[in-house]
């Protein structure tokens, strides 16, 4: 086992320099997510606009370098899409955590760096926390939708 | 004085090799400790030759199986300096001995308004519980602050004490080390009219543990920390309180006589064991006393004190590595919990992992104390009797290894 | 269909020899049963290869040791046809399984007047735990009786379930055999507004369990009756109803943020899973499920209507001897109880011994269902997957000797 | 391990024809126990004039030979005299149950022939429930007076 395939640059990249640290009163998705395996926690913010675009997206919280930069991408990711695509993404996130092969990777942008994650089943639950919060963000918005 | 590089080769697991040729450094010890050949054999024995419930049969393996497991109690006993057998309950692990606490004599005892003191420093498994059972009787816990270098802060005490029920601290710090001082703790605590809950689960493996000398009221452990089988583990209390508190689990072996809607229980300590219990692990656990015995707890304790003192002696000389915890290694166990620079905990596990170190990185079920240092988490060695030197120069190289990885950045990252 | 007599090579202790000479003959299996050499060598792997606590770890061997325990759980929920792992629990024993159901389930649920149904025939583990918890709640226990021939009452029913908010049945009674119409009763208590708790510890072991086909809401089960370790057993509870109730024990693992005073809890089944669970033993489980799929429930249970067909005739030959329970060998499980007239099952018991028969004498933790009976006790035999004719014929002999002991007086001594 | 040695003829019957079986309504001593290891059940009565003698003691309940032989020889062994005679008898029984050798056995007549229980450990319980009943009705007793 190579750490190089897990802390790829790009990540610590991500993980030292978050971007879209920061809180939102959204008004929108606002969902907190804690991993109780090491106490990391990620508050995931999306805005989103009468059309269904993701106008801005954030989060705060603290955790491992996996955890904070997973956080980081899927606020670059997702910011300006429309919430089913946001949808595809989030599944294609989950596809490639499965460690399933397939199209949809070039959707994901910087979040490919995580695809080393696969090989450390316990550092999983890091990568996905940010995503399970905006999952449960998108469920609680189509339902009031 | 035993040396730990013999002790080692009663451990047949540290012969392993993890991520293909790298040999197991087994440093998660406060988590749960490897098991000697003896125990092994012990459990062997026991499934190959005298398998049998206890207590209830009138057969030969019924009664050689109550014979070892009524023994085991007895070792247990004299190893916890128990004024007898009686005063030893079977249970699964610490937790459930808190548990059993809570329930049995909380629910009978706390009304509404009652304290219960809990230590900023204990485990989830001396708070949750006691959560659970203020919450049903109206009870309130009062949490005892800690001070900056990590001990019980002392000042505190009169106030906490003041109108407390019963006061719940820890013989050891599973995060920070620190020895509490229990016999002061249970003194000023019957003085005010609290009983005292020690969780012995960190102290009892690993310092000599007197409960006659503690003077304390109950005493939790965990037989899968000293050596033992998982599903190991005890209550000791003081009979009287044991025979006064109503029962916690209901089932076969611990009534006397039963109808459709009343029973009358067992004496103890077989009213709080019911139904079949953890049979051979228990049996193991009293082989596993039996082989810290032949080790001397003296010598356990000093050997500890000594790979303590290297280990922080060498952990101090890393640049922008923080020691949580007592300084004087005479004051603390074989705990130690740190913070790197630029490194969260669980980051730096995985990479010490790679060199075949198993150390701990989390909030180690101790989450208010976590936000008490103002750290989300820590990482945590934890050192018994088979660790060496060489394991502790093994961690501060994977350390150093961590460091490369994540190479220097700005301040804690939070 | 498998030979027992080759079953039997699997099981170390069955070498045994016991007063002197005699080969051991184990017909205490509604007591515990004995372990075969995969289960044995399994937990030796585990302490030799993979010993570490569960889920908490970032290491080589917290992966592994996870991965084995939730292997297991996946196997045990395949087993009984649950829906999914997380509607398993582990725990130590079908007591303890049971007692968590009275204290999470029940302390939320029932109020003062509410109703908890419990058959005649219960275990004390399945009567105990509800005595304790209606006594806290003042709700009441409404005994469900039993026919002369040794079946639940079906005439009984309506009126019982009338108000009930819970019925809890044996799925087979440990002391008549009889297995009792699961579905039947879910049916009728549903449409009534109760759920049931079944307690499957003498069932899962001996019949082809399915929870979706049965329709129950919970369903306790005991790893050491069924081939598994000591401290093995657990809980099957539909998702829902493990997702609303709160939590028993408190602990580690069973949150998720924790402050002083309140604290959240973990998804479940870890809910309901307080401090290091019985790693080594659930995964021991996990094997003896392994080796009774490999041998085949259908011919388990096969074998076992066999061998009581055997048992039943032999046994009815002896003049003098009454049987309890159902006289079908299709409607019973492999738990023979019997009467000797003028001879107490106490002295019956001890004098098999002496011929290396290992049966068990006394109430069996059903004090209620004796006094239906009218004995102060009854000797019982309980055969399972290695028990051969060559057992039941050691058994008559030995009979044959307690009878000689005792020569005939004047009918039951009581 | 003979079976002799644990059903001696004297026990044999003690059991098919148990002596001072009977209810007293004693205004003395009476006291109920139970083995929960069998469900055996048997309460001890013992009647103590003015003088500290029992001047009469019987028992009931049901359980096997041993208890039962037990508690009948105890009656016999004990009747007419004085508490404190008694609580030797009690002692010396517990003694030769503990397997120990020893004077005193003479005082234990009949009941000698409960020795051969000590090879039986799980049946010392059945032999000791009948004295285990009266030990506690002494203690009440002498409370009492
Ligand atoms: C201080 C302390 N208390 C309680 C526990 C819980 O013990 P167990 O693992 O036996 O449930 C632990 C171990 O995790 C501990 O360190
Ligand atoms: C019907 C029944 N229920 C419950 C129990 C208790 O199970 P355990 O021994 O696992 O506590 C038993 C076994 O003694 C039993 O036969």
């Amino acid at each position: 086992m190579s750490l190089d395939d897990l802390y790829r640059e790009v990540i610590l990249d991500h993980y030292r320099s978050p971007r879209n640290k920061r809180h939102i009163d959204s008004g929108g998705i606002d969902v907190h997510r804690n991993n109780p395996l090491c106490g990391d926690d990620i508050t995931v913010y999306v805005v989103v606009d009468a059309t269904g675009v993701a106008t801005d997206a954030a989060f705060e919280g603290q955790g491992c370098s996996i955890s904070q930069a997973s956080a980081s991408m899927l606020t670059e990711q997702i910011r300006g899409k429309k919430v089913d695509e946001i949808e595809g993404i989030v599944l294609n996130f989950r596809k490639m955590m499965a460690g399933e092969e397939g199209p949809g990777e070039e959707e994901l942008g910087d979040l490919v760096a995580l695809k080393g994650v696969v090989k450390y089943p316990v550092r999983i639950k890091c990568a996905v926390l940010a995503w399970d919060a905006l999952q449960e963000g998108i469920s609680q918005y189509e339902k009031a939708h | 004085m035993f040396d730990p590089k013999v002790v080692r080769k009663d451990f047949p697991i540290l012969e392993r090799r993890v991520h293909g040729d790298k040999p197991l450094v087994w440093l998660d010890n406060a988590s749960t400790t490897q098991k000697p050949r003896r125990v092994i054999d012990c459990l062997v024995d026991f499934y190959e030759h005298h398998n049998s419930n206890v207590h209830r049969g009138v057969y030969a393996l019924a009664e050689e199986a109550t014979e070892l497991y009524e023994g085991a109690r007895a070792k247990i006993a004299a190893f916890i300096g128990a004024s007898g057998k009686r005063e030893i309950v079977f249970t699964r692990s610490a937790t459930e001995s808190l548990n059993l606490v809570a329930n049995a004599w909380g629910r009978a005892n706390l009304k509404p308004g009652d304290k219960v003191v809990v230590t900023e420093m204990e485990h989830h498994s001396n708070l949750i519980p006691w959560q659970l059972v203020t919450q049903a009787t109206g009870a309130q816990i009062v949490p005892w602050p800690i001070t900056d270098d990590g001990f019980l802060d002392l000042e505190a005490m009169p106030r906490v004490l003041d109108g407390a029920k019963i006061v719940c601290v820890s013989q050891m710090s599973n995060v920070l080390g620190t020895i509490n001082p229990i016999r002061q703790v249970a003194d000023a605590a019957h003085a005010a009219g609290a009983l005292v809950l020690v969780d012995g689960a960190q102290g009892v493996p690993h310092l000599i543990t007197n409960v006659a000398e503690m003077e304390a009221d109950f005493l939790a452990f965990s037989g899968h920390k000293m050596l033992g089988p998982t599903g190991s583990g005890g209550l000791w209390a003081r009979a009287e309180l044991l025979d006064a508190m109503p029962p916690f689990l209901g089932g076969g072996e611990m009534i006397l006589e039963v109808w459709i809607d009343h029973a009358t229980y067992n004496e103890i300590p077989y009213k709080f064991e019911a139904g079949t219990p953890n049979i051979a692990q228990s049996i193991g656990l009293g082989a596993a006393v039996d082989y810290l015995n032949d080790l001397g707890m003296e010598d356990v304790r000093a050997h500890e004190i000594e790979i303590v003192t290297y280990a922080l002696d060498e952990l101090r000389k890393i640049d922008g590595l923080k020691v949580f915890g007592p300084a004087d290694p005479t004051k603390r166990g074989g705990v130690v919990s740190f913070w790197m620079e630029d490194l969260h905990p669980h980051d730096l596990a995985t990479i010490v992992d790679t060199e075949g170190l198993a150390i701990r990185a989390g909030h180690h079920c101790a989450q208010p104390l976590m936000r008490v240092l103002g750290v989300p988490a820590t990482s945590r060695a934890s050192f018994y009797v088979y660790n060496t030197h060489d394991d502790v120069d093994a961690l501060v190289a994977a350390l150093g290894k961590a460091r490369e990885t994540f190479a220097r950045g700005g301040g804690l990252p939070f």
